[in-house]
């Protein structure tokens, strides 16, 4: 019962921080903070536990609550961002209104998410997350202005998703009598195959929408981007990932591997899919000029690999997706924390054309982003490099060059536009009115060190987070990969991080010594520019602006966000519609009395002529 | 050993970049009727470079220059050259892939932090240039990979060795091709000498550089085009093999020895080969450049690898 | 066999309407009291109906009244089903009436509550009378006395929506009226076991055209597709306290009663399929005609055709597990729209217009009544955990239980629709709390009269969407009961 | 002839629920509305009424002792018809209570001018 | 177009109903309840008249509901009425022969209808005719005397004690005899007196008082209004 008393536990203590949040101001962001941490301590604690517990009975289905290394490792994830974003706000927030709403809401999120992962059966699943879904909703809205029409956006999507989720999860049960994880895995087999297609087809939608899997990414982009940061942080790192643990408790849980191999027309779509939303939203990502629309977009992109690396169905693509959806949390959530700490402190400003050089002024968050888009981009030493290399591997190895193309030019759209974050915020030259911006504080600093120094850990040491990994896709029904503490041992390449580090630390070594050899250099102003003799005017001294000019050029006339715009237009039709629609409602009587004895005289003239009743 | 051939790898790699950035200079000043500076003055230049005043733009300025050169280092590590590998069975290809980015990130950083605006439009124009020509590397090597059915580029110097040079297999023959029309882009030879066009931009990313920070972008320059060229020889030239001749005294030192001239000889004819490109045509701009990348090699490549996963 | 004593379920509807007569002498004698009337009136009522719970799971209550053996005279047949109705409505009644206490402000307050009463009494006759002409009286004074309620404010809406009502009202009444003089003169005989008996299943047109008849006399009431064009009118020109009721309550009664005839009378099994489409229609006008409403409580009237749609899909499955979902529907929506609408009230009352719009930054300046309304669109969309989604639930359960793909093509139909209701609700609640208001007013919550029984119907929702197996036995015998004919007519004609 | 004794009742019964409803359907001042519903009311009533007769009854009332049970019209349809003309009056005067203000609000009674709600 | 439209709805409807009306001949009614009323309905009840019988014995409680829809009306007329503002026309008196003949008639016009809802299980008539004649009643007194107005309060009184009245005498039902709503507890008497058929002429009574009362105050509305 200890899982379903933290849960109580959690829900109290987010009312209790509304509550107490109005008469005891500071009392709330305490209360948050220990929440949040309690819950982390709990989940952390519950390592290597694997039971479950009936808390419920609802309508007849027994509601369970279960943990194992799957769940666990997701569960950790989640209570882990939770808190550090949560220490984020502390500053964040710190002069916004009614933040005892925000800081209920987004332990509500985190409990949904923690309901969701530790859920032992489909229907409190689709509970979790539903609760999940509105919460995430208040909390997007929470900026207001332009993020309202974004978590309407969001709204209906994710009602459209879970919807669908609850047919696939009725159905399910029609044909197995049961909703409890354990048992479906059991029982699935005795179910034909077209019925098992038509499921995956309804719990992809809901789990595509989550997870942002074009087409269903539109919600993404205005959502992360209106939200506050710290919980963009959330939104991009763990929420969207649950569409990814949906996927892994379908597929390798529910179904299983023997199943889902022989239901290749599928995965192949599925597959088709992820490549199109690693390349298409990659290429969108460096179009854009808003930093954390910039971040979204490349959230949609990431998921596409994490989406690629869990269809793909051999070993090393599902360990490479679990792991990648681990760093992906771990850097896109920093990534956000630090625009979060920009934004702050230009009071709202995120636009990339305005901004530049702050390398100076906040350096800590440089380094945070620097090491967050090293992470992003795979490079080695950071943690992505090692789930990146995964997925690639087995997409080579298994004859899928075209999805290992759509991987690889991938991560060369994202260098492209992390650079471009990372050039137009921090580098280049300092616009005047930012001279005055301060440091990031404090508790905005601790959330972006820890997590910085977790993806270095994880890139030089991947074997420990591949040891959980391991013991998840061994409890899918792979063969464990040979993992060491460094890196991968396979016959077809190996991967051993301790040599890269090694050489890049020897090399590093002997390079700075040679140049500290040279002649000490002059520091000099930002303006003590080389500029070919001509004259330019300060502050045009800066090339922030479209910084791919000639891509945005070649780009733009045919990469848009076609999708959306499908959608907007379909909505605008459906408006259309339903405007029209209302119309037999004319105002005058006689009508309406017509339309009443249109109707039985209908009846009556039906049943005389074809007796159909 | 591994320590030794590390030392050794770097030492080559170093000497032959320099030969080449000369050798460069040399050939153009030829077909330019001049007589040209000595085969040896990139050296003396970077000696030279290293005891004048630099200006330094932050602490970014100097990281980024360090890494760019790390990066490029640590790729020589992973080529297999003729016999001598010092870890190519640390992740393959798809690492060298990876760390062929550190050295341009690293170049992009450094100058950025520079604040001019040439710099940043070179490197803006440079990642553009990058992106697309990535495009028909990374089907080139996927190519190569998925023929070879392994992502281990020592393995697929090895299998050519035993069977035959990739650039000779009617199967890779296309890929081949693509790499060839992409190597001036690789190596920033014109017609692509877009992101340094020295006349316009004033060099680009290295507008700032002076000093040991010019030096050491010199040696980064140097080792680029040896790596571009070396990741060529090994994928379709066999590396180190020739026609099997030499199969007899392979493991040996002098195998190794033999091997490594063969490796570089190759090198240098290939290198020669785009210089003369290099000298004959004009600079394209950035979209022609692009568009070009993107219609001729890299729908040769497809071909390619079309064709390659059509056979598997 | 040991009588079981229990009171007499006619009081259910005596006294209410024992205490609406003494209202007028009341009033000139201790007029303060009068507004206390319905609320002791339902109290007793729901207290009644509760006691009478036990009872009824075991077996039906036949209460005889004025007369000699079953057939002959008037009967009430207190089923599961129409005990659960007349718990709701007695429910919702007593908050209603508490709620009115602050909020009727205007108008002849007496004959307010004395037609407010009577509405409700006319409710509660209807779920459990046996006899299909009593069924028709009391329907009658519910519409009657809804007539008058929703010409109540005196204001041109009112009035306009009153009289098309009316005449809409009347004409299904006639047609009732009509269909119920076929029927009597073909067996000869109003009660309704009776009939039952002697139908066993509508099979020719002298069936089938009362039962037209009669469904769309009823169905005016109920709110089907083509006949509910009374409805938006009505429910938003009403006092908002009368709108809960009428979205609450009114509209299901009719849907019950139209269920009744339906099930016990002509077992008409063959035109469920054609109410299967109709519900779904319903639903899908409603909900679209509310989307882009600008008037709050006009939005919710449509919400409120779409939920009847949706609970004429439930009942249309006519499996047990339909039907208990479809009356599952029907608490929550009684609960929901009620709440919703007297929280709209005072929002009204505070802002003074009905548009939208104009609730902007409510949520700060009632923050409660902001917190109930929300909760009570969450409950309607069908989010967890309120009890909205638990009645959804369990109609899409019974709905893919039959396992044909007509129903999953429905189904896919009534998502739209959700998401549709999804996208107006949403857009209420951000204008409530994330668009800023205009005006600096102070904050000022909705009268403590209003705000408890608000409470009570939020935490009812909640409560419910939680442990809805607290009602699931009395729901599955009101459906068993409903659906099953034959033990019907055992219990009432022995 | 036959006929006409079998189902003149039925046919004036019809044809005024037939006049009532066309006059709903066609009319629109509502105060030939409020006539229409009226006279759709008496032909519901009166088509119970018919209902009940019986050929040569006589009337329910045992006002002498010998009467014959069996040569009575039904009872029934006139109990019914009478709550039915009462709830017919109350309809009634509700309707032109409310015409009475709906004039007085819009000083018309002509309702296809009354449009105020709609949509 | 649109009323031919609507004939041939109406046309359908009625053709329905003929079919239907085929089941139904008529004068030949045999039907079930009302074999029984006539048969068993003077013992049972111990009313003469079976209509009454039916009315206020078997069906009472529907007469209860009809009793409500009538005092709705009343109810609902007064609140729709209310708010309006009292406007003074000038009324024109009534001429010296129809005041005298009013004043004249309307005592005879109350004993008349009291003669209707005592008689009301004797004979045709009963408390819904009683009260209307009633209503007539003072209808003339109003067409006479256009300043009159009745006593509110006793009118409502004597409304709300009508209904009370039906309901109480139902209620007691509840606890005597057979134990059921509205049962006829007193003594049955002997048919065709006055002084028969138990608790029915007492509502009959009460009934006519309450059914008047609500017709005065229906009239006595629209009476201000016009």
């Amino acid at each position: 019962m200890i899982l379903f008393y933290m849960m109580i536990f959690a829900f109290v203590g987010a009312f209790l921080i509304y509550f107490a949040g109005k008469s005891f101001p500071r009392i709330k962001e305490i209360l948050a903070v220990v929440i949040s941490f309690l819950l982390f301590l709990f989940v952390a604690l519950l390592y290597g536990k694997d039971f479950q517990i009936n808390y419920h009975n609802f309508l007849g289905f027994h509601l369970f609550l279960r943990i194992n290394m799957f769940s666990w490792l997701f569960a950790l994830t989640i209570t882990f961002l939770g808190f550090l974003s949560i220490i984020f706000s502390l500053s964040y927030m710190k002069d916004k209104k009614n933040n005892a709403f925000y800081y209920m809401n987004m332990l509500f999120v985190n409990i949904a998410m923690l309901g969701i992962v530790l859920a032992g059966d489909l229907i409190s699943f689709f509970i979790f997350w539903e609760i999940m879904s509105w919460s995430t909703f208040l909390l997007i809205s929470y900026k207001k202005g332009s993020a309202l029409p974004a978590s309407m956006k969001y709204i209906i999507m994710s009602i459209i998703g879970s919807l669908s989720m609850l047919i696939g999860i009725l159905y399910l049960y029609d044909l197995t009598d049961t909703t409890i994880i354990s048992q479906l895995s059991h029982i699935i087999r005795f179910i034909n195959k077209g019925d098992v297609i038509f499921v995956v087809i309804l719990f992809s939608i809901a789990f595509g929408i989550k997870n942002a899997v074009i087409p269903f990414h539109n919600w993404l982009p205005p959502a992360h981007s209106e939200a506050p940061s710290p919980f963009s942080a959330i939104l991009s790192g763990i929420l969207i990932k649950m569409g990814v643990y949906g996927f892994l408790l379908l597929f390798y849980v529910i179904i299983g591997l023997d199943i889902i191999f022989h239901l290749t027309g599928l995965t192949i779509v599925l597959n088709v899919l992820a490549a199109i939303t690693i390349i298409f939203p990659t290429f969108l990502a460096i179009l854009q000029n808003d930093a954390k629309r910039l971040l979204a977009w490349s959230t949609v992109a990431q998921a596409g690999y994490i989406f690629m690396g869990i269809t793909y169905g051999t070993e090393l693509s599902v360990a490479g997706g679990i792991f990648h959806f681990l760093n992906h949390a771990i850097f896109k959530a920093l990534m956000f924390l630090a625009v979060g700490a920009i934004e702050y402190r230009t009071k709202g400003i995120r636009d990339l054309n305005s901004l530049g050089g702050f390398i100076k002024k906040m350096p800590f968050t440089f380094a945070a982003m620097l090491i967050g888009a090293m992470g992003l981009i795979g490079l080695p030493l950071t943690n992505g490099f090692v789930s990146k290399w995964l997925i690639y591997k087995t997409l080579i190895l298994n004859g899928s060059p075209f999805l290992a193309f759509a991987a690889l030019i991938g991560t060369w759209g994202t260098i492209l536009y992390s650079y471009k974050l990372i050039h137009n915020i921090f580098l280049g030259q300092l616009p005047a009115k930012f001279e005055n911006i301060q440091k990031a504080p404090f508790s905005m600093k601790m959330p972006m060190m820890i997590l910085s120094t977790i993806i270095i850990f994880f890139g030089i040491l991947p074997g420990i987070p591949l040891q959980f990994i391991n013991k998840i896709i061994v409890s899918f029904g792979y063969h464990p990969l040979n993992v060491s503490l460094f890196g991968i041992v396979s016959d077809s390449g190996n991967l051993n991080i301790i040599n890269i580090l090694a050489a890049t630390f020897v090399i590093g070594v002997l390079i700075v010594l040679f140049f500290r050899s040279g002649r000490k250099s002059v520091r000099v102003d930002q303006y003590d520019n080389y500029a070919a003799g001509s004259f330019i005017p300060k502050e045009k001294y800066s090339y922030t602006n479209s910084f791919y000019a000639p891509l945005d050029r070649f780009l733009n006339s045919f990469l848009k966000d076609y999708i959306d715009i499908f959608y907007c237009k379909s909505a605008a039709l459906i408006r259309h519609f339903c405007n029209g629609i209302r119309k037999i409602y004319t105002g005058y009587v006689g009508s309406y009395v017509m339309y009443i004895l249109l109707f039985l005289a209908v009846l009556i003239f039906v049943q005389l002529n074809w007796s159909v009743f | 050993m591994n320590i030794l051939l590390m030392i050794l790898s770097a030492i080559i790699s170093l000497v032959t970049g320099m030969f080449f950035l000369g050798l460069a200079r040399k050939i153009m000043a030829m077909i330019h009727w001049r007589y040209g500076p000595p085969i040896y003055q990139p050296l003396i230049d970077v000696i030279r470079y290293f005891h004048q005043r630099a200006v330094s733009h932050g602490f970014i300025f100097d990281l980024g220059i360090i890494i760019s050169l790390i990066g490029s280092l640590l790729v020589v590590f992973f080529l297999p050259l003729g016999n001598i590998s010092s870890f190519s069975n640390s992740g393959g290809l798809l690492v060298i892939l990876y760390i062929l980015i550190l050295s341009p990130l690293g170049l992009a950083l450094s100058s950025g932090e520079s604040a001019n605006p040439n710099a940043s439009i070179g490197i803006s124009r440079k990642l553009i240039l990058t992106l697309s020509y990535e495009f028909v590397l990374i089907i080139i090597l996927l190519s190569l990979m998925s023929q070879y059915q392994t992502i281990s580029l020592q393995e697929i110097v090895m299998l050519q060795a035993r069977k035959v040079w990739s650039f000779a297999s009617w199967k890779l023959i296309l890929p081949g091709i693509a790499y060839l029309l992409i190597l001036p882009a690789m190596l920033g030879f014109r017609p692509f000498e877009i992101a340094g066009a020295s006349q316009e931009i004033s060099a680009g990313p290295s507008v700032e550089f002076g000093g040991k920070y010019l030096a050491l972008n010199t040696i980064n320059h140097g080792l680029l085009h040896f790596i571009t060229i070396a990741l060529f020889v090994n994928l379709f030239l066999g590396g180190g093999d020739l026609f099997g001749i030499f199969d007899s005294i392979s493991g040996t030192f002098w195998g190794s020895f033999v091997s490594l001239i063969i490796f570089l000889i190759k090198m240098i004819l290939i290198f020669v080969i785009s210089v003369f490109i290099n000298a004959v045509f004009p600079r394209l701009r950035l979209e022609q450049a692009t568009k070009y990348i993107l219609y001729y090699p890299l729908s040769i490549a497809i071909v390619g690898l079309i064709i390659v996963v059509a056979i598997n | 066999m040991k009588e079981i004593t229990y009171i007499n379920p006619v009081l259910l509807i005596a006294v209410p309407l024992a205490l609406a007569f003494i209202i007028p002498i009341l009033k000139f004698v201790w007029e303060k009291s009068i507004k206390w009337i319905p609320v002791a009136g339902f109290l007793f009522d729901l207290i009644v109906s509760i006691t009478l719970i036990p009872i009824v799971l075991q077996k039906n209550i036949i209460v005889k009244i004025g007369g000699t053996t079953t057939p002959f005279s008037i009967n009430l047949v207190v089923g599961p089903a129409g005990l659960l109705l007349s718990i709701m409505i007695s429910l919702a009644g007593f908050l209603v009436a508490i709620y009115a206490l602050k909020y009727i402000q205007e108008g002849d307050k007496t004959k307010y509550h004395i037609l407010f009463m009577l509405l409700l009494t006319g409710a509660i006759g209807v779920v459990l009378t046996g006899d299909i002409f009593n069924l028709f009286v009391f329907f009658e004074v519910l519409c009657i006395s809804s007539y008058a309620l929703v010409g109540y404010l005196g204001n041109r809406a009112g009035i306009e929506s009153s009289i098309k009502y009316l005449i809409q009202g009347s004409i299904g009444s006639s047609l009732l009226l009509v269909g119920i003089g076929l029927i009597y003169g073909q067996y000869g005989t109003l009660n309704m076991a009776d009939l039952a008996a002697q139908i066993k299943t509508a099979d020719s047109i002298s069936l089938f055209v009362p039962m037209f008849f009669m469904i769309t006399g009823l169905g005016i009431e109920a709110a089907i597709f083509p006949l509910n064009s009374w409805l938006p009118d009505a429910h938003s020109s009403a006092p908002s306290s009368i709108s809960a009721v009428l979205s609450g309550i009114a509209i299901e009664v009719g849907l019950y009663a139209m269920m009744r005839i339906l099930f016990t009378i002509f077992a008409a099994e063959s035109f469920m399929g054609f109410l299967l489409f109709l519900g779904v229609i319903t639903l899908l006008i409603g909900e679209m005609s509310a989307f882009s409403q600008n008037n709050i409580k006009r939005m919710l009237a449509y919400s409120s055709i779409g939920q009847i749609g949706l609970i004429v899909f439930a009942f249309s499955i006519a499996t047990a597990s339909g039907l208990s979902g479809g009356f599952f529907q029907m608490i929550s929506h009684t609960l929901n729209k009620a709440l919703l609408f007297l929280a709209t009230g005072f929002m009204i009352y505070r802002t003074g217009s009905m548009e939208i719009s104009s609730f902007r930054g409510l949520g700060k300046k009632m923050p409660l009544t902001a917190l109930f309304f929300t909760i009570g669109t969450f409950s309607i969309i069908g989010l967890p955990p309120f009890v909205g989604f638990a009645s959804k639930f369990l109609i899409f359960k019974a709905a893919l239980a039959k396992q044909e793909l007509l129903f999953i093509i429905l189904i896919a139909v009534i998502i739209l629709t959700t998401v549709i209701e999804g996208a107006y609700f949403f857009r209420i609640i951000q204008t409530l709390y994330f668009k800023e208001s205009d005006d600096k007013s102070s904050k000022q919550e909705s009268a403590i009269t209003a705000l408890i029984p608000m409470f009570i119907f939020a935490l009812l929702i909640l409560i419910l969407g939680i442990y809805p197996n607290w009602i699931m036995k009395f729901i599955h015998s009101a459906a068993s009961e409903l659906l099953n004919k034959m033990s019907y007519l055992r219990s009432v004609l022995g | 002839m036959d006929f006409l004794y079998n189902y003149i009742y039925y046919i004036g019964a019809f044809g005024l629920i037939l006049i009532g409803l066309y006059i709903l359907l066609v009319k629109h001042n509502l105060i030939k509305m409020i006539i229409g519903l009226s006279i759709l009311e008496t032909g519901v009533n009166l088509f119970i009424i018919t209902l009940g007769y019986l050929d040569n009854g006589t009337a329910p009332i045992f006002s002498k002792e010998n009467l014959e049970s069996n040569m009575m019209v039904d009872p029934v349809p006139q109990a019914l018809v009478l709550t039915a003309i009462v709830i017919g009056l109350a309809v009634l005067a509700l309707a032109l209570s409310l015409a009475i203000r709906l004039y007085d609000s819009f000083k018309t009674l002509n309702l296809k001018k009354i449009k105020e709600q709609k949509w | 177009m649109k009323k031919f439209f609507s004939l041939i709805l109406l046309i359908i409807i009625v053709v329905g109903m003929i079919y239907t009306i085929h089941q139904i001949p008529f004068g030949k009614n045999q039907s079930k309840i009302g074999k029984y009323f006539v048969a068993n309905g003077k013992d049972e009840t111990g009313a003469a008249n079976i209509v009454t019988s039916v009315v206020v014995g078997y069906r009472s409680f529907d007469t209860l509901g009809e009793v409500t829809v009538l005092f709705l009306a009343a109810i609902g007329l007064g609140a729709i009425l209310t708010t309006t503002k009292k406007q003074n026309h000038d009324i024109e008196k009534a001429s010296l022969i129809l005041n005298t003949g009013c004043r004249f008639l309307f005592p005879l016009v109350l004993l008349f209808s009291a003669y209707i809802f005592i008689h009301g299980h004797l004979s045709p008539g009963g408390g819904f005719q009683g009260g209307a004649v009633v209503a007539s009643g003072f209808l003339l007194i109003y067409l006479a005397c256009p300043g009159k107005r009745i006593n509110k309060v006793g009118n409502t009184i004597s409304e709300s004690v009508g209904g009370l009245i039906f309901i109480i005498l139902g209620a007691i039902g509840l606890f005597v005899g057979d134990r059921y709503f509205l049962a006829n507890f007193l003594p049955k008497g002997e048919l065709n007196t006055l002084f028969s058929a138990g608790i029915i002429p007492i509502i009959y009574i009460a009934l006519g008082f309450k059914v008047g009362s609500e017709l005065n105050s229906v009239i006595d509305k629209m009476m201000e209004e016009s």
